[in-house]
């Protein structure tokens, strides 16, 4: 089934994330699902807005919803976590608040846009894990896995407050996607604790001690690469493994991992498409685990 | 419709569920819309469909009926036969134009009186939009 | 059908109920306006009416005003209806007579708009008036009482009650799903807060259940079918084959010895899966019917016909084993019934975080029970799955309990078994001993004592509800440990706690089957799913269904002292039904006019009693008075309007209807 | 002297008349039993012979229809006057009737659907010094017992032979019922009902079905067969001819004296015997009788406890 999505990719897709929605437009193309890019849209509402002035976060994220419904979407993927979030948010409160829907619908009217109807929030990991299935993604491996061991880790904003990507307290469905293509995952009790955040770039100290914590705590574990699926953890995690380094003085450098890069990996495709070139921390193991040799496809019988 | 419009619900709540419920609101100091007025039946299906009518002729701005939860009832089969009476009434109670909003049946078991206030209070709320219901006019003769 | 003929003399009153209805509804007009109601001759309000002098005013009133009908404005016709009939009847009129109008539970309480609650009070009181007019005169049914009781639920709530029940000669039937009774209590160690062995007087009571001639104990055995009514249940029971035969076997042990598994494999129930069992097994030492059971999933003859048979050869002549026994029914009559079905505690996983089935060194309460327990798996050793001994121990209190999550209630068990088992655990190995609690609920005789008596024995005290039980280590002291990471909400601080051994104190839960169970006996469930007494207060062991009686935590979670007192009580009151000898019955049968029934048949098919017959002579429908329980769905459904329902006439209910909208 | 009696109809469609002269030689009985004064169907008497009586000087006056124009209540009240004893003569007249079924919408509904755009009549039409009136079109029709006081009725769509017979024979006999007597049995027809005992005691139907779809069997309960037969509601008298026509009894005789509103009772128990608990499959049955108050209401609309539709 060639099933098309609406596709909302958010603003760190286009910055620190590029690699995230090159290895997942990669990943879709190689599972023949097609995303249709919304047009024209605009911030998701997250971070500030939402702190600030959660009228306004709420506006902009309707605005998004009402476009894909606009194109036709009845669904509607978006890869980082905080626009998932902001998304779903946005629908819960309306269709809980009265005064919300109002004045959310009334800013519609006067966009004329369609009124917010209901269009499914998906992720890619929820999209693959249930549309797709573990048994086709088996079936299209096309390269076994030459890594370590990863933890996969799955943030806070994906699977809280809305259950409907995986469970809240113990996610799993990255760890069953990863394994069905055959990498090894440590048992990562971290998985859901907080990366930092935008502390990182606030209270700059805390949010690198915590995201120091989480690769510490999964090396402790034997996992030489962290897996993630939300664009603001991964850069977390791999932007300030320098830092930790020098202050904690410890011998830390491990490759910190979109899940949809290594899954576009062992479907067949290739490391640049996949923007595996792009990592700041652990480059000796990704040269090493996705050098010429690996990247010859192999046979699967 | 006049500003401080009241409307008059007539509720025929069983004696197992859903008067026991409408007790229980009591005793936890649920407060909800004062416009029911209930008649206790033994079982929702003791509900005839005269009384319904007669109800409305009389003036209620709206009927609602209690029984126990399907599979509750406290005489294991009273609530289906209400309910079976319920849907074509309903159907009929349209037809004289009267609207469905109306007429109500709710499973509300002895441990929810919490939901006696939910459905009362929705009740009230809608009827109340609705406005009054005159009673169907007869054209006067003689 | 009744007729408002002659002189219809009606006396309204008016409760005040001291201030539950006075402080919102205006009594005093509503007196007022009853006198102005069609047949009304007096009308009155008073503080509480329930009370004698309450009851005197109405019966001088039958007396001199010569009142024929009467009207009481009060509480629920649930709370008070028979107290006002009896009134009625003690002043010589004939107690249906009496109409009551809810305006406590069903106005004053749950109305805020005075004037509003007023209104109500009025319509409600204008309505009765009308339909008492039309009440007639009925006199009630008596239903004789079959003396036996059964008694469900073999834990030391059914022991209890059964026990009473047997003692003062009545015939009792105790049924128990488990191989045998004992319950949960069984499988303590102490108990709090005096730390007698729970089994030292708990295995007394077993085994004086066993040989009291008026019980019949069936183990291994479940209620299937309920039918009938106070005084004459018919009760269907089934009885799984244990495949040994209870009269042959002599408790000897020896097929268990002989079964041709030398080592046991399989996870035993008992123990809470911490010890295994052979397929041939018996609970516990102490069990009562001291009869082994053969467990067809894991015995080798049921799966694959070839096993030596060795424990038949054990047993020898005395032939107790009987691998052909076939589950049967029994069917027994009783006139009361006594639900002591018991609760079960809450599934730790379903609570991730604290990472139970994740950890091998998180336990659950009952587990550790187990492990304090001198004839548990370990033999009173506590000692983690590795064998080694904790250094430290986490105890985390409310564990599904006070959890917006999981459930709301307070299992009012685990604050004081929490204290025991850290009494307990820092007797056998001396660990530190950290209890994080919300509130430390100690209300019973003794208890309190008890925990100031923990607090000398240096054992931690955390406030806070534990956030997570996790391994991740900061550094090399939490390195292969279980870190409690919790808010210390007195000292305001978040910590970590590192422990080798984390127990979680489990709340009470219904048991997974009370839903079906309720609906076997037609009881009600209450919002959390523990059975629903009559009322809190003053019927907290009757159900709404007469004869069924609740005792011990089917009821609610409470601990063994109250269990008993409640399992007494329950005993108590079908004792007095039996007594007693009858119950009257409700005077609201419904009945067929039968000279003008067109014998259609409609009602035939309505009556889930079967209390309908067709007179294939006379053609036409007749009601079994005794068999009709009185729901009135004949009465209803019948065409020609040819079925009435004493109490319910369709006359007194168009009343009501008419006099609660024919404005003041 | 031989006692007055008068015909008279009002909202009906003439079907009672007929029911008269359906009394065929027991006709002549009456003509010779009784003079009839005023019986516009059949003699030419005129409405002022009528008014030239003394008050009180007919025996009976046999009514049938119901009253829908100011004619209709003008000639009732006027035979009132003029009779000692008035009898409703048929369903119309018992309880409104098909035609009650106008009550369904109201005269502005009626005359928009009736005339559509064409010419629609007018109270009063002049043309150079004569005039031409109709009476008042009622937007509700309404029985007779509501506008005159009525002694007896006689139900029926039309009253049969036999009851009307023995209606006369009481009325001529010397002690006359009591008054407001419905002159049938106070029974439900399955009485009289040749299928009566081809009813399973335990019936329950999990569908219906409508005349046209089928032929029923002849001999076994029509209901059994899933036709909505309204026997067990109405009262007997008819001694059962639909039944036995092999149609399913629709009402006509109306209810018994114990049921306020024959729709609601009839209505509960069919509903009653739909074997489903489930709201989905239920509407579901009921799909089969799209017109409810149609059905149960066919005679009975105007004396039914609501009456007539609500109109916004």
């Amino acid at each position: 089934m060639a099933s098309t999505y609406g596709y909302f990719p958010g603003c760190s897709a286009r910055g620190t994330g590029v690699a995230y929605e090159e290895s997942l437009l990669t990943l879709f193309r190689l599972l023949n699902l097609s995303l249709d890019e919304l047009k024209d849209w605009n911030c998701c509402g997250a971070t500030s807005y939402m702190s600030i002035d959660e009228g306004s976060a709420f506006l902009l994220s309707a605005r998004n919803l009402s476009r894909a419904r606009q194109a036709g979407h009845r669904e509607l993927v978006t890869p980082c976590s905080a626009c998932y979030l902001v998304l779903r948010k946005t629908q819960d409160y309306a269709a809980r608040y009265p005064e919300i829907a109002k004045s959310v619908g009334d800013s519609l009217v006067a966009a004329n846009l369609p009124p917010l109807d209901s269009v499914t929030v998906r992720h890619p990991m929820e999209v693959l894990y249930n549309d797709v299935g573990l048994e086709r993604i088996k079936s299209k491996v096309v390269r076994h896995w030459r890594g370590g061991r990863v933890a996969c880790y799955y943030g806070c904003q994906l699977v809280r407050p809305f259950a409907e990507a995986d469970r809240p307290h113990d996610p799993t469905r990255m760890d069953e996607l990863l394994q069905a293509v055959g990498v090894p995952t440590i048992d990562y009790s971290l998985k859901t604790k907080c990366c930092g955040g935008s502390l990182t770039g606030t209270i700059h100290e805390v949010g690198v001690r915590l995201n120091y914590i989480l690769l510490k705590e999964a090396a402790r574990k034997g996992a030489e690469a962290i897996v993630t699926i939300c664009p603001l953890c991964q850069y977390n995690l791999d932007a300030y493994q320098g830092e930790i380094r020098k202050h904690a003085g410890e011998p830390l450098d491990m490759p910190v991992f979109f899940f949809t890069q290594i899954l576009g990996w062992a479907l067949g495709g290739d490391a640049r498409s996949l923007g595996l070139g792009r990592a700041i921390s652990g480059r000796r193991s990704i040269e090493e685990w996705f050098s010429k040799h690996a990247e010859e496809v192999e046979s699967y019988v | 419709m006049p500003e401080s419009f009241e409307p008059k619900i007539v509720a025929f709540f069983c004696n197992w569920c859903t008067y026991l419920a409408a007790d229980l609101a009591g005793t936890s100091r649920i407060k909800y819309a004062p416009n029911t007025r209930v008649v206790r039946v033994m079982c929702s299906g003791r509900v005839d469909p005269q009384f319904v009518l007669d109800a409305f002729a009389k003036g209620a701005d709206g009927v609602l009926i209690g029984g126990c939860h399907p599979g509750d009832c406290h005489y294991q089969e009273g609530n289906y036969k209400a309910l079976r009476r319920f849907v074509l009434l309903k159907r009929l109670v349209k037809q004289m134009g009267i609207e469905e909003e109306r007429l109500r049946l709710e499973w509300i078991s002895a441990a929810e009186g919490e939901r006696v206030k939910t459905v009362v209070n929705d009740m009230v709320e809608k009827v109340r939009a609705l406005g009054p219901r005159v009673p169907a006019r007869r054209k006067e003769v003689a | 059908m009744s007729k408002a003929n002659g002189d219809i003399r009606i006396g309204v009153y008016v409760c005040h109920c001291g201030t539950n209805i006075s402080a919102v509804v205006d009594v005093k007009s509503l007196a007022a306006y009853g006198a102005t109601l069609p047949n009304v001759v007096v009308s009155r309000e008073y503080k509480y009416l329930c009370s004698d002098p309450g009851q005197d005013l109405i019966r001088q009133d039958i007396a001199e005003r010569k009142l024929n009908r009467v009207v009481v404005a009060s509480c629920s016709p649930h709370l008070h209806e028979q107290t006002f009939r009896n009134a009625l009847a003690t002043g010589g009129l004939n107690p249906f007579f009496l109409q009551m109008v809810n305006i406590r539970e069903q106005d004053s309480w749950v109305t805020e708009d005075k004037q509003a609650a007023t209104r109500k009070a009025r319509d409600l009181v204008r309505a009765a008036a009308r339909r008492v007019a039309w009440n007639e005169s009925l006199e009630r049914d008596r239903i004789p009482i079959h003396p036996a009781v059964m008694v469900v639920g073999g834990g030391i709530a059914g022991i209890h009650a059964a026990l009473t029940l047997a003692n003062s000669g009545k015939h009792v039937y105790l049924v128990e799903r488990e191989p045998t009774i004992g319950g949960h209590m069984a499988q303590f160690d102490k108990t709090f807060p005096t730390l007698d062995c729970a089994a030292c007087i708990l295995t007394p009571k077993m085994s004086a259940v066993k040989s009291h001639k008026n019980i019949t104990l069936w183990t291994y055995s479940e209620v299937t079918q309920v039918d009938g009514y106070v005084g004459n249940f018919k009760v269907k029971v089934r009885r799984w084959p244990r495949y040994i035969k209870e009269d042959l076997c002599s408790g000897c042990l020896e097929c268990l010895k002989a079964c041709v598994y030398k080592e046991a494999k399989f996870p035993d129930d008992f123990n809470v899966g911490l010890a295994k069992r052979k397929p041939i097994y018996i609970s516990f030492p102490q069990a009562v019917p001291q009869v082994p059971v053969i467990d067809p999933e894991t015995c080798i003859q049921f799966k694959s016909g070839k096993c030596k048979k060795t424990c038949i050869d054990a047993c020898g002549e005395r032939h107790a084993i009987s691998l052909q026994m076939e589950e049967k029914t029994e069917e027994v009559e009783v006139g009361n019934i006594i639900l002591a079905t018991g609760s079960q505690p809450f599934d730790a996983r379903r609570i991730p975080y604290y990472g139970y089935g994740v950890y091998p060194n998180v336990y659950t309460a009952l587990e550790v029970e187990r492990l304090v327990n001198a004839s548990g798996p370990t033999g009173g050793e506590v000692v983690l799955r590795d064998g080694r001994t904790p250094k430290s121990v986490a105890i985390v209190h409310c564990v599904g309990s006070r959890d917006e999550g999981t459930n709301r209630w307070c299992s009012r068990v685990c604050c004081m078994y929490s204290l025991k088992l850290a009494h307990l655990i820092k007797e056998h190995t001396g660990a530190d001993i950290f209890n994080f609690y919300i509130d430390i609920r100690t209300p019973g005789k003794g208890f309190e004592e008890f925990y100031q008596k923990l607090l000398n024995e240096r054992v931690h005290f955390v406030r806070g509800r534990v956030a997570e039980v996790t391994d991740w280590a900061l550094d090399p002291s939490e390195e292969n440990k279980l870190v409690i990471r919790v808010e210390d909400t007195l000292a305001g601080i978040v910590r970590r706690i590192p422990v080798d051994m984390v127990v979680l104190s489990t709340g009470l839960e219904p048991q997974a089957d009370a839903e079906q169970v309720r609906r076997l006996f037609n009881i009600t469930c209450a919002s959390g799913g523990f059975f629903l007494e009559r009322h809190p207060k003053l019927a907290p062991v009757s159900t709404f269904t007469d004869g069924i009686f609740l005792a011990g935590c089917c009821q609610g979670p409470k601990d063994i002292p109250d269990t008993v007192a409640q399992a007494g009580a329950a005993a108590a009151e079908a004792l007095a039904l039996i007594d007693a000898g009858f119950v009257e019955t409700e005077p609201n049968a419904a009945y067929v006019m039968e000279e003008v029934c067109s014998g259609c048949k409609t009602c035939v098919a309505m009556c889930p009693f079967s209390a309908i017959e067709f007179l294939q002579e006379e053609r036409k429908a007749r009601i079994n008075q005794a068999k009709c329980k009185g729901c009135g769905t004949c009465v209803a459904a019948c065409p020609s309007g040819s079925i009435y329902q004493h109490l319910f006439e369709d006359q007194q209910i168009f009343e009501e209807i008419e006099g609660i909208l024919t404005n003041a | 002297m031989k006692p007055k009696v008068a015909f008279y109809w009002c909202a009906s469609c003439g079907g009672c008349e007929e029911a008269v002269v359906d009394l065929d030689e027991k006709i002549l009985d009456v003509a010779n039993a009784v003079d009839i004064v005023f019986w516009p169907v059949a003699l030419d008497f005129k409405e002022h012979d009528v008014e030239a009586m003394p008050d009180g000087s007919i025996l009976a006056s046999f009514i049938n229809g119901a009253i829908r124009n100011s004619d209709q209540l003008k000639m009732a009240k006027l035979l009132r006057a003029k009779s000692q004893v008035v009898v409703a003569f048929g369903v119309c007249a018992q309880l409104g009737g098909i035609p009650g079924l106008a009550n369904l919408s109201d005269a502005k509904g009626i005359f928009a659907e009736v005339f559509k755009d064409g010419v629609a009549p007018v109270r009063l039409h002049q043309n150079n010094g004569h005039s031409l009136s109709l009476p008042e079109f009622f937007d509700t029709v309404v029985e007779l017992g509501r506008v005159i006081d009525v002694d007896y009725y006689l139900p029926g769509c039309p009253p049969t032979p036999k009851i009307i017979g023995a209606a006369l024979g009481a009325l001529l006999g010397s002690d006359l019922p009591p008054k407001g007597t419905v002159l049938a049995p106070d029974q439900a027809l399955c009485e009289e009902c040749p299928r009566k005992d081809t009813r399973p005691e335990k019936l329950l139907l999990k569908e219906f079905k409508r005349v046209h779809q089928v032929v029923a069997d002849q001999q076994t309960c029509l209901l059994a067969q899933g036709l909505a037969c309204l026997g067990p509601g109405t009262r007997a008298g008819c001694e059962a001819m639909c039944p036995r026509g092999n149609m399913p009894c629709t009402g006509c005789f109306g209810p018994t004296s114990r049921v306020r509103d024959f729709g609601a009772k009839a209505l509960s128990a069919l509903a009653s015997v739909i074997d489903s608990d489930d709201e989905v499959e239920i509407a579901r049955v009921l799909d089969a009788l799209p017109d409810p108050a149609g059905l149960f209401y066919r005679y009975s609309l105007p004396s039914s406890l609501l009456g007539r539709r609500r109109m916004e």
